[in-house]
């Protein structure tokens, strides 16, 4: 397991074809991210034609909306959110998890019981409720939006990681940090981390994944970006009526949530990998 | 050995039931966050003062919210769920109905959804690295990506509106015969397979590939073991441990997330019942919903368990 | 009488983490005759374990066999297909793990995995095959061999499993038996019967066998001819007694020499001033599992333990596998807090875990564990590694520190390039000087050295002792030597105290090993060194102590 | 939640009439006017495409169908009196009778009652029809009808028409067909109201609203909650002939594209209200056909003029002019609309003010207006809600125009679940949403008037309540007419509340089925269609 955290240049690692791609997308979209502002030909709140679901045109590359807004320039702005907002709530969410889980997993008894305990609990209760009740009792905005699926998905990564720490922390290495008198925190950081980072990545991927999804849904809910700008996921629900005559309104989004999600999968899947010296 | 066993799962109950404590303390207040007053939105724009507080101390919404919340967990013990406050209707009768619905769902896509996963997870694990596994595994990253929702609205377009095969509502109420029960399940199974059942080939494919790494499996091959014997005899059982986890963790998401499903093919099930609750404020339902959601998970995590002990000789005769 | 083994110029690369592909045996041709016993010797990265493989027509993951012929009974190995060779396993060649432990499979029965041989090609049916079986595990000397068959393999202890899988091979009756290191895992006491149970058993079958070990001693008691290998080359080929008694080539002359230990000299200064006390444990009982009401731990591994370490001296603690040894050096850390009893260092009790400690004490007594892959974090160069201790207890900062790194290094006599490789990129002998640097750099004045040297190769051990022994004198300072392996303890012990179940039975002057342990068990330990003799195992018959502690197993 | 758009009669109806009714408004004039406005509803309704072939079909007995609402709960009832979701309208009618209803034209027409008579507007008689029998056989007698009149006056039963039932001080039996109400003061009015769904009529002493025990159409076979329900031919319904159906089931499709692919895939034979996006789709399709209702219901955007920004002169007028009516109309509503002019009277209404033109789209006058107010700049939140139909898609297109003159506005969409007692006439700047009613009167006095219980903008002119007054006294019709067109004017430049247009209701049910027509009082024929429509062969 550990051996996937190496991620050193040190080695030359033979360099995966498929995890470039992967990264080269997720690139791509990033930079779209940032520069959507500037390359989106209309504002994506402008209604440019009176016909809905339009087809694709040379005006409208990838057709219209069900307003007669243009797809093209509401992609790009909805990667914004997209990218955005689930790199940073996957990213708060597994950090909390992470550390959570190696403090549990070295701190052990009664801390670490209470805490899986609790974080089980909370697990086990649903997301839709969840998200209500956020709603309900501090509105809605981006922060909250970002903290609630922070939230939902915590627990998992915590369970993940208290997984991985609780075999590391059985290792030498860190049993002669405990002789040696270190802190937790020193040995959380430098002992145990680096040798969980690897499957932590790819459970950071595949957590992602899902909050791509869960994004739409959630906007269902009223908590989510706020329009005239959408998610993808929002995106392909708000055209949901134009999927019986394949409208591209609904089509691209689709199509842009799967390469992202795909693209990230091909990276973490093909993170480099150290196969041992088989000789002996 | 069995007493052994019996001891494990006592002792798993207890945990399980001081997660519950937390959660049924979790979801009241939670409840109680919830804006807007029950009373008022039962008599709605008609209510007249009197009549809202006359409403509120027979439902004893006047009283402190701690008491409600004692009251409501004695009641639980005693297995009384109290009365909807929308329909004065027993809540354990509202509920029963629907959760055996989504009961039966979820029992089906388990059964359809299980094996295929098994099969997949733990053929791409034997053919590691080769195209077979590379399709495997782009197949399950793609279903991963794809919106429930689109799935589910593209099945009944295919087959119900186009291709006229199947209802395109799941009314589980007149079911005659096998063949009308696979009809009316066939697309919401499928759906919810393609949610749940990704997860559950990744998992499957990790662990088994985990222990084929190991000096036992080697040593079955150099006994002159088959890749299937080696799979199947040597590995699956080692893996079995995690494989189990997953699957919980993938179906516990069957009662309480298939809100979308349930919603599309207009499918009366438990999920269902709880957003109802939520919009007209029914705080008995709502908080009974959450906790069989919540016992469903951990029970489903104490099989899980279970099954894992079991399938360890060193830790079931410890 | 004609070759059931023929290896001819056999060539076989490896795939190297950063995909350089490396050849790891360079040519190798080998006979075997029927029903001779041949060793193959040499260190890690040999490649003996890689040419035994090839017999089974196996290279593990990353390796291939790129050229050469492995005959084996007439089969070509190399050129059959994998169907063929599946069916060439277990029935004709048949391979012993190196560790039993982890080639079981922990969950089904061992009576499963030891017929499954038979039920694969199905040699015989299965009732026929169990009854098989029983037979075997009582050839081997196993204790109730009718119902041991049911247990799970966590249930029965190391020596018993490596005999168990040694049925496990016997079953299909194969032609030649591939044995990897099959006792290094073990205890000395063990080792011996499971030897002979192996030497029986071979020899009444007139089986041929490969046998793998880097213990020439081990070796000299079973095998005909020893094949000594390095850098995957064969170095020297001979008759067993020639091999020892006349070793031609350097390597194997230094295998030997890292053998016989020279006795240990006592530092004369530390003679001089008389014993003077630096670490003093009474009555320490410690144990795992949450302690009772009687405060007491629920499997209790140290008995009311005393012992007493003497400034510039080395302490040797010896016992098999579970008599404690290890423990007591956890417990004298403060990794695992005594239940009872108290631990003096310098005349201040020290406190029972590492956080009642003060940064000094802790600075004093450092440990050191016996594998360096697991002591040093695989993720930090050798740099890092050493400089925390350095910033850790001494606030050393900037250049001041890496000069102490690499006065460190200097000491453990590491170029110092080697700062800036991680540990996977070192051969163990180095990392287990890194390891013991790591120690040095607290500047302590006790260390523990727990097994240090037991996962390397005879010569790069011997290198490491000596190592130690030097730093002793520089530095003044004081070990204490846990290990199973008496040549090394001899090499640098003046004490020694042997730990049988918990207990310290005996401690003596390392000189008096030889000449009188009074404690039958200490007796039994120490006769069960293997020597560097081909009569030694078969002369133990005679040994009335050995012939007693035998029938007690 | 969106659906409430399209609903005719929901629960704030109630509140409504009875407020105008306690305003004691004349009984000829509310007649008149509830004609007036029924008349021109009607007007309004059409079957497009091959539905109006219907027409000439005759009747035929036999078959059953399943329909689909849009929202279903765990509240539904079976008790009229709690009646407040559509589903409950449908049920109720198809169960129960009441003693009077509302017919396509919007007239009164006896039901149960054969009669009602009165001399003085306070002591009411009334006749029962004869051969009257409740679903489990006991003959209608007049102590059923006070039981089911008596039981609104009681709190602790939650009746939704509680405070209107109070004025009815007392009953008479005068024998089992004959009884008398006294009313605690004359009212004109009192068949209208009996003709709300919530009187319907049940048998003496019904406690247990499991099921359903009424002089219906239909016997109620199922009934579960949030679910469905079934009912079965009445055999011997007392009105000749009806019901067509052997039996039907009713159910509810929260999901638009749910809905009608339904209808598509032929499981249901009605989907009431479809989005006006899916009817390019469905209009070329065979086998289906569509219903269309324009009714007086709009989504409004209100500005409350009492508090910031509202409060700043010219403000409101400059949104009045950014709001671009043509784009929603188009966009938006798919031309399943009429431009309206900020005033809540429809045009089918013969008080609409046609005089009252639209305000054309002006973002330049809006940019000076604002600039005026001096909120120019100032970024102003909008309060949008799925709750409000399509207000989440106006207020973009409000904020797109703001953006091309500089106008920074922030639309925030609030979750539907509890929007009307959370957001509605709460936030400054917000949508609503008003169902059609009856009578400018009531419209006025319910959403103008300055003690309006639901003055969206917090509109106050003592003129405007001086002239509502005068209106409802004055049987002068030029004069009343002349009135309510100034009125309307005042609203259109004085409040705050931007009315952009009149929105369409549309039912698609499959070709097969047949006799159902557009009902003033909403989609599904008023709710009523169970026991009107029939399967054609």
């Amino acid at each position: 397991m550990t051996s996937t955290a190496r991620r050193s240049p040190r080695f030359g690692f033979a360099v995966n074809a498929v995890g470039v791609i992967g990264a080269s997308i997720i690139l791509f979209w990033i930079l779209v991210a940032v520069f959507a502002p500037w390359i989106s030909p209309y504002p994506v709140g402008k209604i440019v034609d009176f016909d809905y679901y339009g087809p694709i045109s040379s005006d409208f590359w990838l057709g219209t909306d069900y307003l007669g807004r243009d797809m093209f320039s509401r992609i790009l702005m909805g990667a914004r959110y997209t990218v955005g907002i689930s790199l940073a709530s996957v990213t708060i969410a597994c950090f909390v998890g992470v550390t959570l889980g190696m403090i549990a997993a070295v701190v052990g008894g009664w801390f670490d019981a209470v805490l899986s305990r609790f974080l089980d609990a909370l697990n086990s209760i649903p997301a839709l409720m969840f998200g209500l009740v956020v709603v309900a009792a501090v509105g809605s905005s981006l922060t909250v939006l970002i903290l609630t699926i922070a939230t939902l998905y915590a627990p998992g990564s915590y369970r993940f990681a208290r997984a991985l720490a609780v075999n590391v922390n059985a290792m030498d290495f860190v049993t002669v940090a405990r002789a040696r008198g270190e802190g937790i925190i020193y040995t959380i950081r430098e002992e145990i981390l680096p040798n969980i980072v690897g499957p932590v990545l790819a459970d950071f991927g595949l957590r992602f994944v899902f909050i791509v999804l869960l994004l739409s849904g959630l906007s269902f809910l009223g908590l989510g970006v706020q329009p005239p700008d959408a998610d993808w996921g929002a995106l392909v629900r708000e055209n949901i009526g134009g999927l019986s005559f394949g409208a591209p309104a609904v089509v691209f989004p689709s199509i842009a949530i799967a390469s992202l999600t795909i693209s990230v999968n091909m990276l973490i899947d093909n993170l480099p990998r150290r196969i041992r010296d088989r000789s002996e | 050995m069995n007493a052994v066993i019996a001891r494990l799962v006592l002792k798993r109950l207890g945990i399980m039931l001081l997660s519950l404590l937390i959660v049924a303390f979790a979801v009241f207040f939670a409840t109680e966050l919830l804006p807007g007053d029950v009373a008022q939105i039962l008599l709605g724009q008609a209510a007249t003062p009197e009549a809202v507080a006359g409403l509120r101390t027979a439902m004893h919404l006047d009283e402190p919210a701690f008491l409600r919340f004692l009251h409501w967990l004695f009641g639980l013990m005693s297995g009384d769920l109290g009365r909807s406050y929308a329909n004065d209707r027993e809540v354990a009768d509202l509920i029963s109905g629907r959760l055996a619905n989504s009961l039966e769902l979820a029992f089906v896509t388990t059964l359809f959804s299980v094996p295929i996963a098994l099969t997949l997870g733990i053929t791409s694990a034997m053919f590691r690295g080769s195209f077979y596994d590379r399709m495997v595994s782009v197949f399950t990253v793609t279903v991963i990506s794809i919106p429930e929702f689109m799935v589910a609205t593209l099945a009944v377009i295919i087959f119900a509106v186009y291709l006229r095969w199947l209802p395109a509502l799941s009314v589980a109420s007149e079911v005659h015969g096998i063949g009308e029960l696979l009809r009316i399940y066939a697309m919401p199974v499928i759906t919810l397979a393609f949610v749940v059942s990704a997860q559950m080939i990744r998992m499957t494919r990790a662990a088994v590939i985990d222990t084929l790494n190991t000096a036992y499996v080697e040593m079955a091959l150099l006994k002159g073991a088959s890749r299937r014997r080696i799979v199947l005899r040597h590995a699956l059982p080692n893996a079995l441990g995690p494989i189990v986890n997953a699957m919980a963790l993938s179906l516990s998401y069957l009662l309480g997330g298939v809100i979308i499903v349930e919603t599309i093919f207009n499918y009366p099930g438990v999920a269902k019942l709880m957003v109802d609750a939520v919009s007209t404020r029914d705080l008995p339902l709502i908080q009974s919903c959450a906790m069989i959601f919540c016992v469903s998970y951990l029970l489903l995590i104490l099989i899980a368990d279970v099954v894992a002990i079991m399938a360890n000789p060193r830790l079931r005769n410890q | 009488m004609g070759n059931v083994i023929e290896i001819r110029d056999l060539h076989v690369t490896a795939k190297t983490d950063s995909g350089r592909v490396v050849e790891i045996i360079r040519g190798v041709d080998l006979d075997v005759a029927d029903g001779e016993i041949v060793a193959l010797i040499g260190e890690s990265g040999s490649g003996k374990t890689t040419i035994a493989l090839t017999l089974l027509g196996y290279a593990r993951p990353g390796c291939s066999i790129v050229g050469g012929s492995v005959t084996v009974d007439g089969e070509d190995t190399v050129a059959i297909s994998e169907a063929e060779r599946r069916s060439l396993r277990g029935t004709r060649v048949a391979y012993v793990p190196q560790s039993a432990a982890a080639a079981f499979n922990p969950s089904k029965t061992i009576m499963d995995q030891v017929v499954e041989v038979a039920q694969i090609h199905d040699l015989m049916p299965m009732d026929a095959a169990r009854k098989k079986a029983v037979e075997l595990f009582r050839a081997l000397a196993l204790p109730e061999p009718e119902t041991i068959g049911a247990r799970y393999p966590h249930q029965v202890s190391g020596g018993q499993l490596q005999r168990l899988s040694a049925a496990m091979a016997l079953i299909g009756d194969p032609k030649v038996m591939v044995f990897d290191e099959p006792t290094t895992a073990l205890d000395v006491t063990t080792q011996i019967e499971v030897l002979r149970a192996f030497k029986a058993v071979m020899r009444e079958r007139g089986m041929a066998g490969i046998y793998v070990s880097h213990d020439l001693a081990v070796v000299a008691q079973i095998a005909d001819r020893i094949v000594v290998l390095k850098g995957g080359e064969v170095q020297e080929v001979g008759a067993t007694e020639a091999i020892v008694h006349r070793p031609s080539h350097s390597y194997t002359k230094a295998l030997i020499g890292a053998f016989h230990p020279r006795a240990r000299v006592p530092d004369p200064e530390a003679a001089a001033d008389g014993p003077q006390p630096i670490l003093k444990v009474s009555g320490v009982t410690a144990g795992y599992g949450g302690t009772g009401r009687d405060k007491m731990p629920k499997y209790v591994v140290l008995k009311n333990l005393d012992l007493t370490l003497e400034r510039g001296r080395s302490l040797g603690v010896i016992g098999e596998s579970g008599s404690g040894k290890s423990t007591l050096a956890r417990v004298i850390a403060g990794l695992l807090p005594a239940a009872k009893g108290s631990i003096e260092m310098d005349g201040v009790r020290l406190g029972q875990a590492t956080r009642d400690r003060s940064k000094e004490d802790l600075r004093k007594l450092q440990i050191v564990f016996q594998l360096a892959d697991t002591a040093l974090n695989p993720n930090k160069p050798v740099g890092a590694i050493l400089a925390r201790p350095l910033v850790f207890y001494h606030a050393m900062a900037g250049r001041e520190r890496d000069a102490e790194v690499d006065r460190l290094l200097d000491m453990v006599r590491l170029p110092r390039g080697l700062k800036h490789r991680l540990p996977s990129e070192l051969s163990g002998g180095q990392k287990q000087r890194v390891n013991f640097a790591r120690a040095l750099a607290a500047r302590p004045e006790l260390i523990l050295c727990d097994e240090i040297t037991s996962a390397l190769d005879t010569v790069v051990a011997a290198a490491v002792l000596d190592l130690l022994d030097e730093l002793q004198r520089e530095l003044g300072l004081t070990y204490m030597f846990i290990s199973h392996d008496l040549s090394t303890v001899e090499a640098i012990c003046d004490r020694v105290a042997v730990m049988y179940q918990g207990e310290k039975v005996e401690e003596m002057p390392t000189s008096r090993m030889k000449s009188g342990p009074e404690h039958p068990y200490s007796k039994l330990l120490i006769a069960s060194v293997p020597k560097l003799d081909t009569g030694w195992l078969d002369g133990l018959r005679d040994d009335p102590l050995m012939a007693a502690a035998m029938e007690g197993r | 939640m969106s659906h409430e758009t399209v609903t005719n009669w929901t629960r704030r109806d109630d509140a409504l009439v009875e407020d105008a009714i306690r305003r004691g408004a004349t009984r000829r004039d509310l007649l008149r006017l509830l004609m007036a406005s029924g008349i021109g509803i009607a007007a309004g309704g059409t079957i497009v495409g091959r539905a109006t072939r219907a027409f000439a079909d005759t009747p035929k007995s036999g078959g059953s169908i399943t329909a689909a609402g849009w929202s279903s709960s765990t509240a539904d009832t079976l008790d009229p009196a709690k009646a407040s979701l559509s589903t409950d309208y449908v049920r109720c009618c198809a169960f129960y009778n009441r003693l009077t209803f509302l017919d396509e034209g919007g007239t009164v027409q006896m039901e149960l009652a054969e009669s009602i008579e009165t001399t003085d507007a306070k002591t009411w008689k009334v006749t029962l029809r004869p051969g009257v029998v409740f679903h489990d056989g006991k003959k209608l007698t007049t102590d059923d009808v006070i039981f089911s009149l008596a039981r609104h006056k009681d709190e602790s039963v939650g009746s939704k028409v509680n405070a209107m039932a109070k004025q009815m001080a007392e009953f008479k039996k005068v024998d089992d067909r004959v009884m008398e109400i006294e009313l605690s003061a004359p009212n004109a009015d009192l068949p209208i109201i009996l003709a709300l769904h919530h009187f319907m009529i049940l048998a003496d002493g019904t406690k247990d609203f499991t099921t359903a025990n009424g002089t219906g159409a239909f016997k109620c076979d199922v009934f579960e909650p949030g679910v469905r329900s079934v009912g079965v031919k009445n055999e011997n319904y007392w009105k000749d002939k009806l019901p067509y159906l052997d039996s039907f089931e009713f159910i509810a499709i929260s999901d638009e594209p749910a809905r009608v692919n339904a209808l598509l895939s032929g499981d249901i034979a009605l989907a009431a209200t479809v989005n006006p996006r899916s009817i390019r789709r469905l209009e070329t399709i065979d086998g289906v056909q569509l219903s269309k209702t324009t009714s007086g219901n709009y989504t409004d955007l209100n500005v409350r003029l009492d508090m910031d920004p509202g409060d700043k002169a010219g403000f409101v007028e400059g949104m009045k002019y950014l709001i671009n009516r043509e784009v929603i109309q188009r966009s938006v509503m798919r031309d399943l609309a009429v431009i309206a002019n900020d005033q809540p009277v429809s045009p089918n209404d013969r008080y609409h003010n046609k005089e009252l033109k639209a305000r054309e789209y002006d973002p330049e006058k809006a940019k000076s207006l604002f600039q005026k107010a001096g909120l120019f700049g100032t970024s102003i939140p909008i309060v949008a809600s799925e709750a409000a139909g399509s207000s989440i898609d106006m207020a973009t297109v409000v904020q797109q125009a703001g953006q091309e003159i500089g106008m920074p506005f922030d639309v925030q969409r609030v979750p539907s679940d509890g929007y009307w007692s959370n957001y509605w006439l709460k936030a400054p700047v917000h949508f609503g949403n008003i169902n059609p009613r009856p009578t400018p009167d009531i419209l006025f006095s319910l959403l103008y008037a300055s003690d309006a219980p639901w003055n969206e903008s917090h509109y106050k002119s003592e003129k405007f309540d001086k002239m509502l007054v005068e209106a409802r006294g004055s049987l002068d019709e030029a004069k009343r007419k002349s009135i309510y067109d100034e009125m309307q004017v005042m609203i259109a430049n004085e409040a705050g509340t931007i009315i952009p247009v009149w929105i369409s209701n549309v039912d698609a049910l499959s070709s097969k089925l047949k006799g159902l027509r557009p009902n003033p009082l909403g989609g599904m024929m008023g709710y009523a269609f169970a026991e009107h429509v029939w399967l054609a062969s």
